[in-house]
């Protein structure tokens, strides 16, 4: 049926399992889309936000999607600035996810913020000196990048790549990737620091509160947070990717593709590992005493014990150490039960790290004479975290079924003659199953 | 012409006097048209600029001892001027910090509800309109036109009763003044305050009652020289403009935060 | 956000280097955009593109 | 396609034109102007001076208004109550003033319902109600419950049913009341019992909720705050860390209900250590030498220490601060004052102020002579009127063992009960809510089933809902009202409540109704009331003081000074009786014990009062519900105070929902563990629990008087029951 829009020396499945795997994802979206109109005409009471919690589930999320989608620019940095030539099996691939990650964000904080409707009053009355400012700049201008950097892949659908114009300009925007490449990574560079700044600067909050560089800049956060994005942007993406392997049942990208990104992913997760334990020391050790709190004020005696050492723990060593050291390892790396293990921690370390960063900073008590602030987040908060996963699975549904993302597909899976297309539906349908059932756990944090 | 000097409106609250009645919540209220709800018992929802805390020393009964703690905003300079924790991280200039009155201001109307300002201040003294104000039929008519009522989705906070100070200075600039007296700009909370608590004036004018008791040390972030003053997290280095009496020394002891170290001493 | 017109601007260093810096990246982007743009339209017009099909 | 094309293009080309910005600009301002959102209006900004009448405490108030609109209650500088100062209260009083609490038209009930009648239709009705009962021969039935029992309203009331055939004019009983029977029993005459608490140095309250209530509030404040300059010391005698305990200089925790032990045992190191004033008590004193053997052979400190369970280092401690201060001064009635309580601890501890000498002097307690400005001829009864009168009053006050009582409302279900005399078929209701806050709800209820009750209330409460004809008053801010003293201030004062408003609904004042029924019953009746109005008559009643009031708002007696006047004491014996009548058995401290058995009923429930909760007559306004603490009241649950100690023994854990039985009934609570509670107690705040219609207020809570019982003190037939035996179940 739609056989004309499908790439060239591919198979895909048939158009109902396609459109019926569409439409389940689409009823989950629809059930954010739901909430999300709750948020939007009722206020933001349908939240389990409070004054104590300001900054929530919706928060994290945008910070979290935010380092996952890292790896785009990070990839794109790699391959065009650097020049890692293999990289170009995956860019396609990043920036979609990236691009996903980036609109999530924004969809995000736009049902985040009181009035959705004053939202460009941060662009028009902007104060330069908050973090957030720094934040919705770049990231609205890395946001354009993407979309120019999306907008080629588009083009090279089979049909549009006929039109001259489309081809010309998908040609010459190629051309010149590399310009808005580097301004990606350049704004990219500043958007997630300012991120990383959007507690660190917290000095009413000492769990928050880093030093600055300089004494006055950027709080050392802000380091950090590139430094992990960067790090951990590409085990997302490499996790993406892999997951999609396992639903299409094909190999997509090619190993050493894959290894190359890994090993990288591997020694900069090292490096930030490193940078973030000497931070966390520092912070435990000068930083928090010098307002009068120990590290024990942070992780004990609080209700349910939720906030423990184990949250440390976990970060730093379990889902830091050890993918680094897994992904250093050529051996381990190469070992997929363990580049499957390295890259899930990566990810769940980098999410973990942004969620302690946003709600534990608001949980610990600061006036001596309260308590710790629990939350849980309301289901239309959840629903309307999960809305863009729903968006990012059927946009990857959609850009995988009909634009060329993975160039090295043709050549893994040369088609046989005569295939059976009963048979080559059954596979992907059952694929789909296992991308919305077992898929949603990781994606969740990464696209939410 | 003589140049107006910058003020610098303070506040000492006597926590030695306060008796936690909550007369200075309602004198808010009423005064800043904040508005209430069926059920107002999930203080985390409830808009209140100024909120009576109550702190016990955590000893068991009959050893135990209460003391009540009004907090409205702080007001906080920081370390440099205008430094303020919420300030200087409002992404829209909605909250903005006055050298002339060392007033932190909101803008209700510019205030687009990031909520940034509240994860900032560590006092929550800001508080986010979760909610559309409703006033029933008939109660808007006791809505006071000196302060606008706030719609849901921005975030709010205790002004020193900024209008106050407007309608003071208008008067005087009527009468050919420049200065204002003492008892020309007081908060709503302190002229209620039936323990009379509550002290508010400038603390650059060494003749305000309120420098005379909090006797800030300006060289030092404003920190007092009065051993019974204490300000509330000073150690953050927020520099806030309210400061606290307490004979007692737990109380004053509670007002910031301590390693165990620093408390065997 | 705009010198002159916002009040929120100030002259200062903060400005300058925060502004300098974002204007410095859109003018890069749209510069490279408008570029491809016309010169697409210019090896549209010499019939570029459509020999490959 | 080329549908296509044209959508495309033109969606493309109008993001290009102004209007995506024009529209984003529109959309962000009508943000700001949301059209439900009000915009309070402005106008020509005015004050007037009043005087706040929302509790016994009587301050002076400027109102704020722009135009013909409340906007703000402050209170009034220079005023002898307050000084500038207000109570969260009386702040919020706007909200009474426009809040849909009110009734806002005369209503009667019909089938169970309330219907819209006209006021002439009421004052009809009301006459003709009077003149059925009359008619019967039962003008003694009629019987009217008032807030208060001074000022020009409350007189009306009493003349309207005193020419109409009946004495059974009641008022909601207080501490004022047991005061003023102390009073007239030691030091003889009527007086109300004033305190100069600015002039002394050394308090020690019996229970008194001085912070909490107690008193005209604001001027206590003011007090304690003026303490604190001056170094007086205050200490606080309760079983309970209330507010004021808090702030006392000494918190002595003691068993509940044994505070008047204390006070004999502080008495009896006072006199064993020679530290009382012998002038006083030589020289204007009467019946010490009998008093003081009772007292000091029976409330040893030993003793002593056993009944209130304070150590008895500490009593001897506060003993001899009290007596060797200058100006000592010991108060008593616990909490807001609410209950009258037991007349023995109110002898015990006047005795303890005669016995430092303290009685009109300087930073002392001080009689304050009752308001007199208000002197109508006596009515002529005609014989339907008489043969009422004749039958007196049916709770019995003023004779026999109920001699030194005014009046009894308490009495009443055990009147209707026991059949002994008639109860009221007829009960005029004004400024008042029985229903509400008299101990024992359920029985209060019970007792007016058969009554037909008129309300003048202006809110919908408990007792109005239960009405059979509200004849809604202004609320204070809309109308005028003689104010006459101030609970324990320490000088006469008249003040003056005006309108600064005109009437928000179609109300009436309870003065000009009672002078219209009066004449519509006409003959002696409406002779009774010359006057053609409220207005003409307060104004002719206060005669010289009407200008000064409406000029300033209050009236005080400048010269009014009776430190060192010991000419005073209107007694047999021209002195301050240790002992009335010599009896022994005064002097005998007996605890009130509170009902119910000790056995299934292991704990005790105390009500406090709090200045946050209103637990009078006025529910709590909405801000005044905003200030409740979550400690207090959590969504719809009301939680009770329980020592960890206590809730450990019977595993409650904090936060817990709990049963909670007495006698009286059953409720459900939370549990809250609070350190300053006495173990085996369960502290409860009075004010919530309301069932009206008003949801910032209604179903929030449990009303504690619907667990209380009433206790009748032997004394004086008031009620003295401070707690109720109870327990908590698991829920």
């Amino acid at each position: 049926m739609d056989s004309a829009l499908i790439p060239n020396g591919v198979k895909r499945c048939s158009m109902g399992k396609f459109l019926l795997w569409n439409s389940i994802i689409g009823l989950v979206l629809l059930w954010g889309v739901f909430a999300l109109l709750l948020c939007w005409i009722k206020g933001l009471n349908q939240t389990n936000m409070n004054n104590a919690y300001g900054f929530a589930l919706w928060i994290w999320a945008d910070l979290a999607v935010i380092a996952l989608g890292g790896g785009a620019f990070f990839t794109g940095f790699l391959r065009y600035i650097v020049g890692k030539e293999e990289l170009k099996n995956i860019i396609n691939y990043a920036v979609l996810i990236g691009f996903i990650c980036y609109s999530a964000a924004q969809l995000i904080l736009g049902i985040d913020i009181g009035q959705p409707l004053r939202g460009w009053f941060i662009f028009w009355h902007a104060n330069i000196h908050s973090m957030l400012t720094e934040v919705a700049f770049c990231l609205s201008c890395y946001f354009i990048v993407l979309c120019i950097e999306y907008i080629p892949l588009i083009l090279e659908n089979r049909q549009t790549d006929k039109v001259p114009f489309f081809h010309n300009l998908t040609h010459n925007m190629h051309e010149v990737m590399a310009i808005f490449a580097a301004t990606g990574a350049f704004l990219s560079f500043f958007h997630q620091g300012s991120l990383g700044g959007v507690s660190g600067v917290l000095f009413g909050r000492p769990f928050g509160f880093r030093e600055h560089i300089f004494g006055t800049i950027w709080p050392y956060t802000f380091f950090l947070f590139t430094w992990s994005a960067a790090a951990c942007g590409p085990c997302f993406t490499i996790l993406v990717t892999k997951i999609t392997e396992k639903i299409a049942g094909k190999k997509l990208v090619k190993d050493n593709v894959i290894d190359l990104l890994a090993k990288i992913s591997g020694w900069m997760i090292l490096t930030y590992i490193i940078a973030k334990t000497a931070d966390t020391l520092y912070w435990a050790f000068v930083t928090a005493p010098s307002t009068g709190f120990i590290l024990a004020k942070f992780y004990t005696e609080n209700p349910g014990s939720v906030y423990g050492y184990w949250i440390l723990f976990l970060e730093i060593v379990i889902c830091g150490f050890v993918p680094a050291l897994f992904l250093i390892v050529k051996k381990w790396r190469r070992t997929p039960v363990l580049l499957w293990t390295a890259i899930i921690l990566a990810v769940i370390g980098v999410s973990l790290n942004r969620w302690v960063l946003v709600l534990q900073v608001l949980a610990v008590p600061v006036m001596p004479f309260t308590d710790w602030n629990i939350y849980f987040p309301s289901w239309q908060e959840i629903a309307t975290t999960i809305l863009p996963v729903a968006y990012g699975i059927l946009l990857i549904m959609i850009s995988y079924r009909y634009l060329p993302i993975f160039p090295q597909e043709a050549e893994l899976n040369p088609i046989e003659p005569e295939p059976e297309p009963e048979q080559e539906a059954k596979p992907e349908g059952k694929a789909e199953e296992i991308k919305t059932k077992a898929g949603e756990p990781e994606l969740k944090p990464a696209e939410a | 012409m003589e140049q107006v000097k910058d003020k610098k409106f303070g506040m000492v609250i006597d926590l030695d006097k306060c008796t936690g009645c909550g007369s200075c919540m309602v004198a808010c209220m009423s005064e800043n048209n904040v508005p209430f709800r069926e059920d107002e018992t999930d203080k985390l929802l409830s808009v209140a600029w100024m909120r009576v805390y109550k702190m016990t020393n955590r000893k068991p009964y009959p050893d135990t001892e209460v003391c009540y703690f009004p907090r409205p905003c702080m007001h906080c300079e920081g370390q440099h001027s205008g430094h303020s924790p919420c300030v200087s991280v409002c992404p829209a200039v909605a909250t903005d910090y006055s050298t002339a009155t060392g007033i932190v201001s909101q803008i209700y109307t510019r205030c687009f509800g990031c909520r940034y300002c509240m994860a900032a201040c560590p006092y929550h003294a800001r508080v986010f309109n979760w909610f559309d104000p409703v006033w029933p039929h008939g109660m808007e008519k006791s809505l006071s036109p000196d302060v606008s009522v706030r719609m849901r989705g921005v975030v709010e906070k205790c002004s020193f009763c900024y209008h106050r100070y407007q309608k003071a200075m208008e008067k005087a600039y009527v009468d050919g003044r420049k200065e204002l007296e003492e008892n020309e700009y007081q908060t709503s909370c302190t002229q209620a305050c039936p323990a009379g608590a509550i002290t508010f004036g400038d603390l650059n004018n060494t003749h305000h009652e309120v420098y005379k008791i909090a006797q800030p040390d300006h060289k030092h972030h404003g920190k007092s020289k009065n051993p019974k003053v204490f300000r509330l997290l000073e150690r953050l280095g927020t520099n806030p403009k309210v400061y606290y009496l307490s004979s007692r020394k737990w109380v004053r002891q509670l007002g910031d935060n301590y390693r165990p170290d620093e408390i065997m001493k | 956000m705009l010198p002159f017109i916002s009040f929120e601007w100030v002259w200062d260093m903060g400005h300058l280097v925060f502004h300098g810096g974002l204007w410095y990246a859109l003018n890069i982007i749209g510069l490279a955009m408008t570029y491809c743009v016309l010169k697409t339209i210019y090896d549209t017009y010499k019939g570029k593109g459509a020999q490959h099909h | 396609m080329s549908f296509l094309s044209f959508a495309v293009g033109g969606a493309a080309g109008t993001a290009l034109t102004p209007m995506p910005l024009k529209l984003m600009d529109d959309s962000s301002i009508w943000t700001q102007m949301w059209p439900w959102i009000p915009v309070p209006q402005d106008g020509e900004v005015s004050y007037e001076n009043s005087v706040c009448t929302l509790c016994p405490g009587h301050c002076g108030i400027t109102v704020k208004k722009v135009e013909n609109r409340v906007v703000k209650i402050e209170g009034m500088k220079g005023h002898p109550v307050n000084d500038g100062g207000i109570c969260l209260l009386g702040l919020a009083g706007v909200q009474l003033l426009y809040g849909s609490r009110r009734v806002k038209t005369p209503l009667k009930k019909v089938n169970g319902k309330f219907v819209k009648i006209s006021w002439d239709e009421a004052v009809t009705e009301v006459a003709s109600t009077i003149e059925t009962m009359r008619e019967k021969g039962d003008a003694h039935k009629i019987g009217c419950l008032s807030g208060t029992n001074r000022g020009t309203v409350p007189e009306l009331l009493k003349r309207l049913l005193w020419v109409c055939g009946s004495l059974n004019f009641f008022h909601m009983p207080s501490v004022q009341d047991s005061y003023e029977i102390t009073l007239r029993m030691m030091q003889g005459g009527s007086a109300m019992a004033g305190f100069d608490l600015e002039n002394s140095d050394h308090v020690i309250s019996f229970g008194s909720g001085i912070l909490d209530g107690w008193g005209s509030p604001v001027r206590m404040f003011r007090a304690h705050s003026l303490w604190r300059e001056k170094g007086a010391r205050f200490i606080q005698v309760e079983s309970r860390l209330s507010n004021t305990a808090a702030k006392a200089d000494k918190w002595v925790p003691v068993n509940p209900g044994t505070e008047g032990a204390l006070a004999l045992g502080i008495a009896a190191v006072i006199i064993d250590e020679s530290l009382y004033k012998t002038d006083f008590v030589d020289n204007y004193s009467s019946g010490f030498d009998s008093w003081k053997r009772q007292v000091t052979n029976n409330y040893t400190p030993e003793i002593v220490s056993k009944i209130t369970g304070v150590d008895k280092s500490l009593i001897l401690l506060t003993a001899r601060d009290f007596g060797r201060a200058k100006n000592p001064l010991a108060l008593c009635g616990r909490g807001e004052g609410s209950i009258p309580g037991s007349i023995k601890d109110f002898k015990a501890v006047h005795a303890l102020n005669a016995l430092v000498g303290n009685i009109n002097q300087q930073g002392g307690v001080w009689a304050i002579p009752e308001p007199d400005y208000i002197n109508w001829p006596e009515p002529t009864l005609d014989e339907a009127a008489s043969a009422g009168v004749s039958k007196g009053r049916i709770d019995g006050a003023g004779k026999g063992k109920y001699r030194l009582a005014q009046s009894l409302f308490n009495r009443l279900p055990e009147i209707v009960n026991s059949k002994a005399s008639s109860p009221p078929d007829v009960l005029f209701v004004s400024g008042a809510n029985p229903l509400y806050t008299i101990p024992d709800t359920v029985a209060m209820n019970e007792a007016l089933n058969n009554v037909k009750i008129i309300s003048f209330s202006s809110y919908m409460d408990e007792t109005a809902d239960k009405a059979d004809l509200i004849l809604p008053n202004h609320v204070f801010l809309e109308r005028y009202e003689d104010v006459p003293a101030s609970a324990g201030l320490n000088q006469p004062i008249t003040g003056l409540s005006k309108p600064v408003v005109s009437p928000q609904f179609n109300t009436r004042h309870v003065g000009d109704v009672i002078i219209q029924v009066a004449k519509k019953l006409g003959g002696h009746i409406g002779d009774a009331f010359p006057w053609s109005d409220y207005k003409t008559c307060l104004e002719e009643t206060l005669g010289d003081k009407w200008e000064a009031l409406n000029q300033t708002g209050f009236v005080t007696e400048a010269d009014f000074n009776p430190t060192n006047d010991m000419s005073g004491f209107k007694t047999d014996s021209g002195r301050f009786e240790f002992l009335e009548n010599g009896s022994v058995a005064e002097v005998l401290f007996s605890s009130v014990k509170p009902e119910g058995d000790e056995a299934s009923y292991p704990l005790t429930l105390v009500p406090f009062d709090s200045m946050r909760l209103t637990g009078g007559y006025i529910g709590n306004p909405p801000y005044l519900m905003k200030t409740v603490e979550d400690t207090v009241l959590k969504g719809n649950d009301v939680l009770v105070e329980v020592n960890p100690k206590t809730a450990s023994k019977y595993k409650l854990a904090d936060g817990e929902k709990a049963f909670l039985m007495t006698p009286k009934g059953k409720a459900c609570v939370k549990i809250y563990h609070y350190e300053g509670i006495k173990p085996g107690l369960i502290g409860l705040a009075r004010g919530l629990g309301h069932n009206v219609n008003d949801r910032f207020l209604a179903g929030k809570g449990v009303n504690v008087n619907q667990l209380m019982g009433s206790k009748e003190d032997t004394g004086s037939g008031l009620d003295a029951a401070w707690g109720i035996r109870a327990k908590l179940v698991k829920a």
